[in-house]
Formats: structure tokens, C-alpha cells, sequence
């Protein structure tokens, strides 16, 4: 219980969020210093979010926190929700997860640092643009006033995201997943940003599931699971000597840490593509690309999102057309033996479906028998009980999973895993990577691995494609933001 | 810009050819004999006589096969002249000219006063869903929805002009004439308006941007004024501008209850008494009348959202 | 907050508005278009354009543009002189020439002159001559016809059309929006004198329910024929004063005499006396005295018979009737004989807003004798059109017999061998048509008397058409003004004559 | 996110009370609708000219009209043919508007281009005129009345579904159905069809009060359904002249419609959020 002596500190005491069904996160004491941040590691629904928004102030409607979170002396739990919202954007900022969707679509990014100064600040119209612009240039964006967010690559909108933190100048920084969807790359340019703020004094609280980052960051860690605390200390310790199991495990989860795959030697060419070249709105993403994928290999194909890798994927299955070159595949092959594993797996699931309904009617339609269905959830480790959800209502990793199941049932041939991980918490990743490995070995299937996690295609791929474009975020950007939007994508 | 303009006004002529087209069409295919129609039209059925139609038929040559007729339509369409009423004997673009140039009056006014209402209500109940004002704004959408518009501009009428006196319960040509019509119609428009804009609302204070707003410490009147209601203009303005062309036309009633000289009185008079031209006249205005609205909610959105500027 | 601009903007108007105070008139008559034959009745009812007889309220025929007229011994040549005083709008005098011109457009036109035996109209000096193919002594109640206006050779454009109205009343149009609105000023120079108000506002409001509240909150000075419902309301108004006239229109039952349902006149007196006429007027009229006991209403002298047999309700005489006729009640109690049932479908058209309600009601009351009536409401020219090609069976019509203040032009119309589109239908009576030959020749009351009323039995036992309920016009005038006065006739609501209260 | 889930589960209760509401209500005036007529065995047309516009609650439950009719016969009768035809126009609006709207998202290019058109050209066209036409056709009869209702109304359903459809046969999850070796008949069954129901939902509950009103409008310039057929709107309309005399009378039928459209709407609402 190290309460805070100096008066600028963030300190936590004994935090505690209930909901209408009880307690969601137990007992948690933190503190953040100047020149030592603070970085809370854990799987979605470990209630690291929780945290984070109790110190904010903005718990969902039915959730309380009690217990003490002083930041400069003053208890903020104390004060009435109104008068913490002024604190917002003065006392407190955050840096918001997926920046793009963070950011309002419709106005310029120099508007949405200025109104900051403008009507946080009270400052006039005039300072406030200038200032604006000091901001943007700040985290070299100098240019990119005039824009609108769908213009901006995914980094550009987190360091335009930076910027409005700037301008709200506060003492704590509460940086929300601040990695998420963001490739290798992009990852340690935000984490070198971190590190200029925590120079530069502030308090730096950070949520993160990605132990490099947290790695990285330094000062202390957390490791959440289940609403508690269940690892606290300085990073190296905790990075180097984990106390916890769960710590364990998640450390052990980095792709950085796994030992290299030994290559199989392959069967036959599942799918060859040969001088294949696609073009997206007059640019050319590849060309002369020629890429073949054997029975029981894993190909992976990496770059920055949006350079086509998963175009080229869905080119091979057949789903997109290539603009010129040729795709074979395996004769005598019926097409449902290649398969696709999605990024984000609720979105591969029909909403309004329970698992069992799902898989239920896939067996029934291929004239499978369910008592492969079951054989194959027990090999994926899945529960039973989870059967009888909806997509929604199962985590990330189970779902995936169950994606697997669904495809495997079809005895496929090609699987194209499309960032198949890339949404999942480490350790959910690190199993169903496995799991992955094991039905490669054992079925020799054929997987293209599209993933923008160097370390990943390193530790398991055979072999790797790299499509370097990183000219091609802006369309991809924009296409994200469309999507959002109003007018279908392409 | 240019293509986008060159492109309207393709449509717009389509739109002319095939509404004039279908409305002589289903006019020539409509039972009964039309001078006979006509002549009740002109002359009223104390003086109405068989004698009176023979003489219509023969004046207006209504004997004659259809493609002449069409093509005479055609033709002086050609001239940019939409010919002459069957009944009155005025020239069809003087009777638009009055007519549609009030019931486009009416229309602007119950546009203006439903803005007024019902985007307003909606943003209240979009802010807290199933909050009060929520319900209340359903209780009121729904039951102004559900009452015949003639039945809702009695009421007004008995409160604004029996009760209170501070307005005439019919007329036109002075602004004190246009309100309570277009009150009538604009509380309708705002029924449905004001639950479009809710749900707008609703989506949009749902968004990350919204919430991420509000985390930077802008005030909730800053946050509602630049983050809320241009997002949420988006789906309204479209919707609005269906609901501009429902006005101009879906009006009659209240035209008659409240002696208004609209469009929609015109047409019904028009397609009972058989005047062709009229009928013509007034589906092409309309059909215009829409491919322009059409445009301007085009644009509208497009300065709403930068996205469908670059999109274009 | 717009609304409270609105609101504003309202008032504003509202002082502006009682600043010019032109005498707001409202009634129930769009304005179609400028030619006389089409919405003359307005420009005369209002007294923008005369004729060159007129009729006083008890229907005796005055003069107007024609100071006095005379006839040849034989009947067969008309003078009118016209007045010396009389000017056009446009400041050109009336002269007979610009007279014998209106004549010949309204002959040559849709309108009651066409029915007279017309051979010339000759402008002599300041006489307008007509000479007829043989005598025809209602020839100057024809001309009160509002067909028969006289108008300024400037009111023709080069095609001789009608362009607009610049006739030669107290009052010229200062605007005229169609349908609705119509502006007037005191003209300058009417033979007649200066009217009592400066100006006059015209707007037609079609829905009743609106006009009487046009004249409950004060909107309008002069409101013409209201729904019998707002009546009562209205005459409880301390500020508004109602005025009643019955006028010389009758709601009749058109039935097709040549059809096998209604050949047999038993059938036709059956079904009048299954209409219960005294409630219909009580409920839907609002007025028991409007029950029909004859054809013409007691204010038509000469044509209303007071000591006719009423026609009256019972259901047993109904009953006994039809089956005399050989009608036999079927298994589901409508009528049959040789196996046709008593199915008729009753046409009637929402001109008038009464009708369909009275047609609804009729529908009830003949089905209580076994007649199964399927109401069709239309357009008006549903009547004449099915009249001609004789599938019509039954048409509920509103029927005036003033068009030309002697209900005698109506009578030769209607009754006449063949009937005609408004009257009767399949039926022929020699008698009938003789009588009336003969009254159009002559003009003494005393020798006309027999023949109109042996006229009116013959249509009494016969029933060609059948009388259901006459007619009332109801006029609310704000106690702001003074002089109002119904002309049941509704040629001319002496505007002129009206004026501000003290 | 968790907190996200516990938002919904907070807002689902909510949700179903209303829809059940909603639910009685519409049963409610079902039964009526559907049982009215046959219990109340009063002919709707009877006139007693000497009872007209009895009070409520007098020798007649609900008053009787200005002809003197049972008006709570003529409600029952009027339920059920204002409600049927509502439900007839709605169901002739919704089936092809929906199906169009399936198979431009679906099939795309010429088909969508095509049924565009269409859609603008019936939206350029004034909806009261193709109504009044068709009508004049048929004066008075059902038939072309609702279809002339039809006409104008398919176009909303149409939109809706080919804009919602079109998005969602972008989802990686129909993609993935596809891959799956799922027909067009199971993904538009189990993928597409509970997406937009709620929505359809929405848009059914506003066309059928817009068929009422309509009808109802129709009648007020005497161009609607003859007498003496009992209709809600035309009843109002009948009625209208004599709200002086009898408000109540003139309220009734309008309070039912008011009341199916606020049952439809909780229902619609329910399924929707």
C-alpha cells in the first residue's frame, strides 16, 4: 500500500468496480509517478479497461468504483461525476484506442486540436489555430492539417490523436490500447511517442494487451486477469522473474519468445498463383507475383496492412479477381475444401446464430455426421456450454476456435488465415496458433498466413512473401472510413 | 461538378418524357367520356348538358386517335409549352405558376416549422435513449402520425383561430394565412422526422468519435453542437428531402380545409375532370420538381460528409 | 423559436390587415375560368357584370342594363332599351352593339340562350332587338341568366375568347386569382350609385366546415351557404346574424321510367313512399319543413300547389304497391319478379355535400322495403353521361329551377318528350309537354294558373323524377355589417347595398 | 467489451416490456378486429334517423352516428376492414419492395440499375396522382385503391432493404457462408433476413398507419370508399361536421387507429434496439 507522498502522483487505492451482477474488478492498488509510468497488461475482459475508466470517470451507466484514486492530492472518486468531467482534457487526457474511429470523420484534424484550446483552454480562435498547428507539428503532421481523418494512415491518426492530447497539456495521460490494429512498425513509433511524454513529465498510464509495449515503456506493471491485480512491480522484475502463472503465460505467449517451427517438407502445390498483379484505384498493389503453397506448408505473407495482402489471399481461394496472371489449384478438389480464417471472428459468425445452430446446419448440409462436429470441438479444447451462445457472447480466442472447427469439419486442403490473430490476447493467440501447428502436421493442410507480426510468420512459417507498400495506407484508410460511413467501399 | 450537373439534367429530362408519357397514358386509359368530364368541369352541374359536352368534344377535338394527341403534347412540349387547360382554358404554366408556386410556399413554411420540431425533439430523445423525452417522443410521433391531417388542422384551427383569434382559420397570400397550414403539415413531417433524427443521434452518440469528444473535455453543448449534429445531418437531411417532395404533392386536404390554392387541389381537380395537359403539366413540374430536390440532397450530404466529396 | 417568428409575423400582419378593410366575402364556388358561361353566376352574384333584365328577391323580373323592354303584338320581336347612364369598367359606354355581341357569345356558347328559338340580335340605336321563330314570353328571364352578361368589347382577346371580365357593375375586378380569390373595387360611375363599401375580397372555401369557421372567428363578413350542422351553432353567435331563404332547388330522385324496375308508376310512387323525407331533412338537413311534399318549394308562386295530396311516408302502401306491381319479397327480403332481383345501383355526385349523405340514407330506407340500392358517388357528369347511353337507374341530383327565374325553361328542359339529362328518363306523357308548350307563350299569372297546376299533378301522380327534400340557403353575415339581404334566386347579393354598422 | 455487455443486458428488459405491450395491444384490437363483428350482430348500415348521434353509453354502448348507427357495430366492421386493408396494402408493398431489394444487392449491375429507375420514377411520379388514377378506374372499389396505395408505398421497403442488404453482403461472415458452401437461400434465411426484420418491422408499422391515413384522406375529397362501407378514416371524415355536437364520436375511430399504430410501433421498437 505505497500511498502517494508527492503531490503530483496518480495513486489507486484499494479500486473496486461492481455491476448489477457484483463485483467486476476487486481490490486494485496502482501508482503512477512522473518518470515512471505505469503500463496495465491483460486480456480483454480482464477489466484493465475498468481501471482505466474509473481514474477517467467514465464508467458505463451501472457500474460504481470505490475505493481512492487521488491524482494530485485529491480524491477523484469523492468528487461528483460533474465535476470531474471537468477535469477532462485539463487534469486528465487520454489517448483512445483505434485513433481513426476515435477521431470525428467529418471535420479537419486541425479543428479537432484547435476546438481543444478553443474550448477547454478558453483561448481565442486565432491562438488557438496556431497553437493547433505547433501541436500537429510537434508530432509531424504539419501538413496534414487541412485533412480529414479518412485521408490519414492509421499512424498518422494516432499521432494526430497525440497531438490532442498535447494541446489539452494535462498532467496524466491514460493511453487506451493505444497499439491496437496497428502493425510492428506503427507499434514502436507510438511507444517512442510514450516515451517523449513520459520525459517530458507527465503521468503516463497505459492499457495494453502486448507485453512488448509494456516492455518497452518501462516504469511498473500490472497484470490483470479476472478483475484482479494479479502481478504488480517494476517492469524488468515482472518482465524478467514473473511471479504469477497467468504472467507466465502471457510472457510466454510473445511470438518473439516461441522457438522456430521446423520445417516440413512439402507435398504437392495446393494452390499456385503465377505473375499475379492487382491494382487498387489506379495503384498497383503487386505485380509479377508468383506464390505457391504445398500440402502441409505454411506460407506467410507479410507487410503493413493494406499493402494487399489479404487481396492476394482472396485471390488464391478465388474470392477476388486477380488483374492479371493465373490461379491453380488442386485438381478433383471440390472448392469447399479451401477455407478462410477471418481477423476479427465475431464478424465470421451470422449474429443472430447460436455455435451449435451454426455448425448444425453445416454438418447437415454436407451430410456430415455431428459426432465429427463434437470430436473436432474436444480437439479445439472448446466447452460444450459454449455451444449454445451467440457469436457475440464467446471471447475472441473460443470463437476463433470454433472458426477452425467449422472449416476443419470440411476436411480442407488450403486454409488462408487472414490476420487470423491479430485480434486475439496473446495467449488465446499463442493456442490457437498451436492448435493450428498440430492440424498441419497432422492433416497436411496447405496455409497461407497473412499477418503483419513479423515475429509470427518468423517463428511458423516455412516460407514468407513480403508486400512492402506502406504507400498504401491511404487508401486502405479511407476505405476503412467509408465503411463506417454511409457510401459502400468499393 | 460539371458531369455531376450534365448527369441531373439527364435525368431530370427522362423523368419529364416518362412521367408526361405515363400520365397521358393512364389518362387516355381512363373509363368514361371525357368531354362529358370536362364539361362538368367548366360548367358546373346546373348547367351541365349533354348539348354542353358534344359542343367540349367538338372544340377540343377529343375524337381524335391518341398518338396525334400525344404527339401535339410532345411537340409543344418541344416549345418548352406545356399547352393550354382543357377546363379553365388558361394556359397550363399560369395555372402551375400559381398553384405550385403556392403549394411550394406551403411546403418551404411546413419544412422550415417541422425543422423546427421535429430534428430538435430528436436530437433531446437521440442524447438518452429511452430517457423521458424519448418516450414522450414516441407517444407524440406515434399519435400525430395516426390522426388524419384534416382532423389534427381542425384542431389548430379551433384553438389558433376560434380560441385564441390570432389567426385566420383559411385563406392565402399573407404570411398569417400560411401558418396555420403549414403548422398542420409540418407537426406531421415532425412525427417522423423527429424519430429519424433520434435514431441518427442515438448512432451517432454511440460512436468512439462522440465519446473521444467528450473525453478531450469539450462541453456537452460543444460536443452535441460539433460532434453530434453534423454526423447526425447525414441520414436526416436524405430523409428530409424525401419527405419535401411527399409535402408538395401529399397536401390536398389540408389545401381543402384550409382553402388553399395548392397543387395537389389542382391535381385532383385535373385527373376528375379529365384535363389532360393539366395532369400532365402538373406530373411533369413534380417530376422536376423531385430530380432537383434530389440534387440539392446530393449536396446537401456531400458538404455534410467530406467522405462522399472524395467518393465522388 | 421559428414558430414564434411565425407567430410575430402573424400579428403583424394582422394589425396591417384591419388597417384596409375591403368587405371579406366567403363562399363555396371556385372560379374556373373567365367565361361567362362557366363562372358568370360569380361575376353577377357579386354584381361585377349585369344583365339586361334581373329579378327582385320575390323572383318579379327588374331592370338592369335594360331600362325597359317590349314586345311585338305577335311575340315575335324584343326591344330592350338599354339605360342611357350605363358605362363599362373601362369607361366605354354600354352601347347595344357591345351588347348584341355578349348576346351572340352566349348563344352561339354553353348556356340557357341556347335554348330559346332565337333567329337575330341586332344592335338599334340604343335598343337591342330580338327576333325569335316563334313567341316565347320567358325570353327576359332567360336573360337574367348570368350566361347572358353583358361585357366590354375590351374583355375579348383577339380570338374573341373571354380574357378577362370588365363588366359595367358597381364593383370591377381590382384581381383575380382562379380558383380561389377574386378582388374587387367600387367602380366609379355605376348607374346604380356608389356602393356602400369600397372594396370587396371574394374566396372560395369548398369545405363547409371551414366556412363556418371563417365566420366564427371573424375572418369574413359575408359567408354563403352553410352545413346545415353549423347552423344552430352559428345562430347562437352573438356576433353573427343568420339569414335563411329556401331557394328554387329540389333534391330529386332520377329514375329510369324505360327500365324494368321503375316503368310501372306503382313502382315509382312505392319508393316515394318509402322515403322517409321528414327525417331525412330533420337529420341530414336539420329542417323538417324541407321535406318535399311536391315537386316545387311554397316560394315558387304559381308552381307550388298548397292543397296538392302531400307526398308522404308508408311503408304498408309501399309495400302493397310494389307487390300490386308484382315485386315479391326473395329468401334474403329483396325484392323479386321473374327472377330478377330488386338490385338498382343510385348515382349521385359530392358537388353538393349533401347528397351522398341523403343517398346513404335513401339507401336504408328503401332497403326496408326490400329495394337493394348500391350507392355510387361520382362526378357529376356521371348523370348526363349515363342518362344518354341509358344505363343510369337511379340518380340522386340536386335540381334548380331558377336558372331562369320562370321555372318553365327548367320544366320544357326536363320534361319535355325524351326527357333530358336532369329530368326525366324514359318516361312520356303527351299531356304534360302540351301544358307546357302552351305556358311558354303566354304571361298572364290568372290564364297560366290551371295549367301550371294540372302541370305539376300530372308530375305528382306520375313521378318521373321523385321529390325528396327542397332546398335552403343559409347566409351568416357579421352584425359588423348592415343591408345584407338573400336573394333565393341568387342572381345578385346586392353587395352594393351593403354597409359598414355603426 | 464486457461493459459493452452489460449496457445491452441493462437495456434488454426494457425492450421487452415494451414489445409486450405492443403485443397486447395488437391482440387486443385483433380480437376486436377479428371477434367485433361476430359477437355485435348489429348491422353496421341500420339507420334509426331518430337516434342520430345518440350520446355514448345511452341505449347505444358507444353512441350511435349522425344516421343513427351503432357506431360500435360500425367501429367493429370498420377495425376490420381498415386494419385488413392496411394489412393487405402493406403486405402488397412490402413482399415486392423487399424482394426487389434482395435480388439489386444481391445480383447487382443491370438489375439494380434497372429497379433505381423504377424506384425514382415512382417517386417522381406524385404519389396522389397514381392513386387517383388507378382509382378512377375503379371508383370506390378496394382494388385498385390499394394497389394504387401499393404503388407508391413499395419503393420505402425497397430502399431500405437493398441499402441494409447491400452492406451486409459485404460481412465477412456471408463471405465466409459462401466459402462454407451455403446457397443464397440460407444466407438470406439465417444472415440477412434477422438483420433487416427489425427494420421491415419499423417501416410495415408506419405504411399501414400511412394506408389508413390515406384512405381516410382519400374519402375527405370524396374519392375514397362508398357509403355505407364502415372505414375508420371515412368515418372520421362522416363524422367530422358534427365534432361540435359530438367530439367523442369523431374521436373513436381515430383513437383505434392511433392505437394499432402505437402497437405496431412498441412491437417494431422491441425487435429493433
Amino acid at each position: 500500500m505505497n500511498v502517494a507522498t508527492d503531490m503530483r502522483d496518480l495513486s489507486i487505492a484499494g479500486l473496486s468496480v461492481s455491476g448489477g451482477a457484483g463485483p467486476i474488478v476487486r481490490d486494485v492498488t496502482l501508482s503512477v509517478r512522473p518518470g515512471q509510468p505505469l503500463t496495465l497488461l491483460g486480456e480483454s475482459g480482464s477489466g484493465k479497461s475498468l481501471v482505466a475508466q474509473a481514474v477517467m470517470g467514465s464508467l458505463p451507466p451501472g457500474l460504481t468504483a470505490s475505493g481512492h484514486i487521488r491524482l494530485a492530492g485529491t480524491d477523484l472518486l469523492a468528487a461528483p461525476a460533474a465535476v470531474r468531467r471537468k477535469g477532462w482534457g485539463r487534469t486528465i487526457s487520454l489517448l483512445p484506442q483505434e485513433p481513426w474511429l476515435a477521431l470525428d470523420p467529418t471535420m479537419r484534424i486541425a479543428g479537432q486540436v484547435a476546438e481543444v484550446h478553443r474550448f477547454v483552454h478558453g483561448r481565442s480562435a486565432q491562438e488557438s489555430r496556431l497553437r493547433a498547428e505547433e501541436n500537429l507539428a510537434e508530432v509531424g503532421l504539419d501538413r496534414a492539417g487541412t485533412l480529414y481523418p479518412f485521408q490519414m494512415s492509421g499512424g498518422m491518426c494516432q499521432r494526430a490523436a497525440i497531438a490532442i492530447t498535447h494541446a489539452s497539456d494535462s498532467a496524466l495521460l491514460i493511453a487506451d490500447e493505444p497499439t491496437k490494429g496497428l502493425d510492428a512498425a506503427l507499434r514502436d513509433g507510438v511507444v517512442e511517442r510514450l516515451k517523449q511524454e513520459i520525459a517530458a513529465g507527465r503521468l503516463v498510464f497505459t492499457i495494453t494487451h502486448d507485453v512488448a509495449v509494456a516492455g518497452a515503456l518501462g516504469g511498473m506493471i500490472g497484470v490483470m486477469l479476472d478483475g484482479r491485480l494479479v502481478d504488480y512491480g517494476p517492469a524488468e522484475e515482472v518482465l524478467s522473474a514473473p511471479t504469477h502463472p497467468y504472467t507466465k503465460a502471457l510472457l510466454a505467449a510473445d511470438p518473439a519468445t516461441w522457438q522456430r517451427r521446423v520445417p516440413t517438407q512439402a507435398g504437392a502445390p495446393v494452390v499456385t498463383g503465377r505473375a499475379l498483379a492487382k491494382a487498387y484505384g489506379g495503384r498497383s498493389l503487386f505485380e509479377g507475383l508468383d506464390i505457391e503453397v504445398s500440402a502441409g506448408e505454411i506460407v506467410a505473407v507479410v507487410g503493413p496492412s493494406g499493402c494487399g495482402k489479404t487481396t492476394l489471399g482472396n485471390i488464391l481461394l478465388g474470392l477476388a479477381p486477380a488483374g492479371s496472371g493465373t490461379v491453380e489449384r488442386q485438381g478433383g478438389v471440390p472448392p469447399v475444401r479451401f477455407q478462410k480464417l477471418y481477423q476479427d471472428p465475431p464478424a465470421a459468425f451470422a449474429p443472430h446464430q447460436t455455435i451449435r445452430r451454426a455448425l448444425a446446419d453445416l454438418v447437415g448440409l454436407h451430410g456430415l455426421s455431428w459426432g465429427k462436429a463434437e470430436a473436432l470441438i474436444a480437439r479445439l479444447r472448446l466447452g460444450e456450454h459454449l455451444l449454445d451462445r451467440r457469436p457475440g457472447e464467446i471471447s475472441g480466442g473460443e470463437l476463433q476456435r470454433f472458426a477452425l472447427a467449422r472449416g476443419l469439419l470440411l476436411d480442407p486442403v488450403f486454409l488462408f488465415a487472414d490476420e487470423a490473430t491479430s485480434r486475439l490476447d496473446p495467449v488465446s493467440q499463442k493456442e490457437v496458433v498451436e492448435l493450428l501447428l498440430e492440424i498441419v502436421r497432422d492433416t497436411g493442410l496447405a496455409v497461407l498466413l497473412v499477418t503483419h507480426d513479423g515475429a509470427l510468420a518468423d517463428k511458423i512459417a516455412d516460407r514468407a512473401v513480403l508486400l512492402d507498400r506502406p504507400a498504401a495506407w491511404v487508401s486502405r484508410r479511407a476505405c476503412d472510413a467509408l465503411t463506417t460511413g454511409l457510401a459502400p467501399c468499393f | 461538378m460539371r458531369r455531376f450537373l450534365l448527369a441531373r439534367l439527364a435525368q431530370a429530362g427522362l423523368v419529364a418524357l416518362v412521367v408526361g408519357t405515363l400520365s397521358f397514358a393512364l389518362m387516355r386509359a381512363l373509363p368514361g367520356d371525357a368531354a362529358m368530364r370536362i364539361a362538368a368541369g367548366r360548367y358546373g352541374p346546373d348547367a351541365m348538358t349533354g348539348q354542353a359536352a358534344d359542343k367540349v368534344r367538338l372544340e377540343l377535338g377529343l375524337d381524335r386517335p391518341w398518338p396525334a394527341q400525344f404527339l401535339d403534347w410532345l411537340e409543344t412540349l418541344a416549345r418548352l409549352d406545356l399547352g393550354h387547360s382543357l377546363v379553365t382554358g388558361a394556359p397550363v404554366i399560369e395555372e402551375l405558376k400559381v398553384q405550385l408556386g403556392a403549394s411550394l410556399w406551403l411546403a418551404a413554411a411546413a419544412l422550415l416549422i417541422s425543422l423546427a420540431i421535429g430534428p430538435v425533439a430528436g436530437v433531446l430523445a437521440g442524447l438518452r435513449p429511452t430517457g423521458w423525452a424519448d418516450r414522450l417522443g414516441l407517444a407524440a410521433s406515434v399519435s400525430l402520425r395516426a390522426v388524419p391531417p384534416f382532423v389534427l388542422g381542425l384542431v389548430l384551427i379551433l384553438v389558433f383561430a376560434i380560441w385564441l383569434g390570432w389567426l385566420p382559420p383559411a385563406g392565402f397570400g399573407t404570411a398569417r394565412d400560411l401558418v396555420l397550414p403549414a403548422l398542420t403539415l409540418a407537426l406531421g413531417l415532425a412525427a417522423v422526422s423527429s424519430r429519424v433524427t433520434r435514431d441518427a443521434v442515438a448512432a451517432v452518440a454511440r460512436a468512439p468519435h462522440f465519446a473521444f469528444a467528450r473525453h478531450k473535455g469539450l462541453p456537452e453543448a460543444v460536443v452535441v453542437r460539433r460532434h453530434g449534429l453534423r454526423n447526425a445531418a447525414i441520414p436526416v437531411v436524405s430523409y428530409l428531402g424525401l419527405q419535401a417532395i411527399y409535402l408538395v404533392e401529399g397536401v390536398v386536404v389540408v389545401e381543402s380545409l384550409f382553402a388553399y390554392p395548392g397543387i395537389g387541389h389542382a391535381l385532383v381537380h385535373a385527373i376528375v375532370e379529365r384535363d389532360i395537359p393539366m395532369v400532365q403539366g402538373t406530373a411533369l413540374a413534380m417530376g422536376l420538381i423531385f430530380v432537383a430536390v434530389t440534387a440539392c440532397v446530393d449536396a446537401a450530404s456531400a458538404w455534410l460528409d467530406p467522405r462522399l466529396r472524395s467518393a465522388r | 423559436m421559428r414558430i414564434a417568428w411565425f407567430l410575430a409575423a402573424a400579428l403583424a400582419a394582422l394589425s396591417t390587415a384591419v388597417a384596409a378593410k375591403p368587405l371579406k366575402v366567403v363562399g363555396p364556388w371556385e372560379i374556373a375560368g373567365v367565361d361567362p358561361a362557366q363562372s358568370g353566376y360569380v361575376f353577377s352574384r357579386l354584381q361585377v357584370a349585369e344583365t339586361l333584365v334581373t329579378a327582385d328577391t320575390s323572383g318579379r323580373l327588374v331592370p338592369a342594363l335594360a331600362a325597359a323592354w317590349s314586345v311585338s303584338d305577335d311575340g315575335l320581336v324584343w326591344r330592350f332599351t338599354l339605360r342611357p347612364d350605363a358605362v363599362f369598367h373601362d369607361g366605354t359606354p354600354v352601347t347595344a352593339e357591345a351588347a348584341t355581341a355578349s348576346l351572340e357569345r352566349a348563344r352561339a356558347g354553353v348556356g340557357v340562350l341556347t335554348q330559346v328559338p332565337i333567329a337575330g340580335i341586332a344592335g338599334d340605336g340604343r335598343d337591342v332587338v330580338i327576333r325569335l321563330d316563334k313567341p316565347f314570353a320567358a325570353l327576359p328571364a332567360y336573360l337574367v341568366n348570368f350566361s347572358a352578361i353583358i361585357l366590354a368589347p375590351s374583355s375579348y382577346d383577339d380570338a374573341g375568347k373571354v380574357s378577362r371580365i370588365v363588366g359595367s357593375g358597381p364593383y370591377k375586378v381590382k384581381s383575380l386569382t382562379p380558383p380561389l380569390k377574386l378582388e374587387l373595387e367600387a367602380s366609379r360611375g355605376w348607374w346604380g350609385g356608389e356602393p356602400g363599401i369600397a372594396e370587396v375580397s371574394y374566396l372560395a372555401v369548398g369545405q363547409g366546415e371551414t366556412r363556418a369557421l371563417m365566420a366564427e372567428s371573424g375572418e369574413a363578413d359575408l359567408v354563403f351557404s352553410m352545413l346545415p350542422v353549423s347552423v344552430e351553432r352559428l345562430r347562437r353567435n352573438g356576433k353573427l346574424d343568420v339569414q335563411i331563404a329556401t331557394i328554387p332547388r329540389t333534391r330529386i330522385l332520377k329514375v329510369n321510367a324505360g327500365s324494368p324496375f321503375f316503368d310501372d308508376a306503382k313502382v315509382r310512387q312505392a319508393v316515394s313512399q318509402a322515403i322517409d323525407r321528414a327525417g331525412i331533412a330533420k337529420v341530414i338537413l336539420r329542417n323538417p319543413d324541407l321535406a318535399a311534399t311536391q315537386l316545387f318549394p311554397p316560394a315558387l308562386a304559381g308552381w307550388h300547389v298548397p292543397d296538392l295530396a302531400p307526398l308522404g311516408r308508408d311503408l304498408e302502401a309501399a309495400k302493397r304497391l310494389l307487390a300490386e306491381a308484382g315485386w315479391k319479397p326473395g329468401s334474403d327480403g329483396i325484392l323479386e319478379r321473374d327472377g330478377r332481383r330488386f338490385s338498382v345501383t343510385l348515382v349521385t355526385y359530392a358537388n353538393w355535400p349533401e347528397l351522398p349523405p341523403i343517398a346513404t340514407a335513401l339507401q336504408a330506407q328503401l332497403r326496408e322495403v326490400g329495394i337493394e340500392v348500391k350507392v355510387s358517388v361520382g362526378n357529376s357528369s356521371e348523370i348526363p353521361s349515363r342518362h344518354r347511353d341509358g344505363t343510369l337507374e337511379m340518380g340522386l341530383v340536386s335540381r334548380l329551377y331558377s336558372i331562369v327565374p320562370d321555372p318553365i325553361g327548367t320544366l320544357l328542359q326536363d320534361y319535355g318528350p325524351g326527357g333530358s339529362d336532369w329530368g326525366a328518363m324514359g318516361w312520356s306523357n303527351e299531356e304534360l309537354p302540351a301544358l307546357v308548350g302552351r305556358l311558354v307563350g303566354m304571361s298572364d299569372p290568372g290564364a297560366r294558373a290551371p295549367l301550371q297546376r294540372r302541370a305539376v299533378e300530372i308530375l305528382q301522380e306520375e313521378l318521373p323524377s321523385i321529390p325528396v327534400t327542397w332546398s335552403e340557403l343559409a347566409i351568416v353575415a357579421s352584425k359588423r355589417i348592415t343591408g345584407v339581404k338573400v336573394d333565393p334566386l341568387e342572381v345578385n347579393y346586392g353587395l352594393a347595398a351593403v354597409r359598414w354598422a355603426e | 467489451m464486457s461493459t459493452g455487455l452489460d449496457v445491452l443486458t441493462a437495456s434488454r428488459p426494457r425492450a421487452v416490456t415494451a414489445r409486450g405491450a405492443g403485443a397486447a395491444l395488437i391482440a387486443a384490437l385483433a380480437a376486436f378486429t377479428i371477434l367485433g363483428p361476430l359477437v355485435i350482430e348489429v348491422d353496421p348500415a341500420a339507420q334509426d334517423l331518430s337516434a342520430s348521434l345518440a350520446p355514448v353509453g345511452g341505449d347505444y354502448l358507444l353512441g350511435a352516428d349522425h344516421y343513427g348507427r351503432s357506431l360500435l357495430a360500425r367501429l367493429a366492421h370498420g377495425a376490420r376492414l381498415s386494419f385488413g386493408m392496411a394489412f393487405l396494402t402493406m403486405l402488397t408493398a412490402a413482399v415486392p419492395g423487399i424482394l426487389l431489394g434482395l435480388v439489386a444487392a444481391w445480383r447487382g449491375g443491370l438489375a439494380e440499375r434497372a429497379f433505381e429507375l423504377l424506384a425514382n420514377i415512382v417517386l417522381a411520379l406524385p404519389g396522389l396522382m397514381l392513386v387517383l388514377l388507378l382509382l378512377a378506374f375503379a371508383p370506390g372499389h378496394f382494388g385498385p385503391l390499394y394497389l394504387g396505395l401499393a404503388l407508391t408505398l413499395w419503393v420505402e421497403f425497397y430502399r431500405v432493404t437493398r441499402a441494409t442488404t447491400t452492406s451486409l453482403l459485404k460481412e465477412p461472415h456471408v463471405e465466409a457462408a459462401k466459402l462454407l458452401g451455403f446457397g443464397p437461400a440460407y444466407i438470406l434465411r439465417c444472415h440477412v433476413l434477422p438483420v433487416i426484420a427489425p427494420l421491415i418491422a419499423t417501416l410495415a408499422a408506419f405504411a399501414m398507419a400511412t394506408a389508413i391515413i390515406a384512405i381516410s384522406t382519400l374519402s375527405a375529397i370524396s374519392v375514397g370508399l362508398q357509403p355505407p362501407t364502415p372505414e375508420l378514416g371515412s368515418m372520421i371524415v362522416e363524422l367530422l361536421p358534427y365534432y361540435a355536437e359530438a367530439p367523442l364520436h369523431v374521436l373513436a375511430p381515430a383513437v383505434l387507429i392511433v392505437l394499432l399504430v402505437l402497437g405496431l410501433q412498441l412491437v417494431a421498437r422491441g425487435e429493433g434496439r
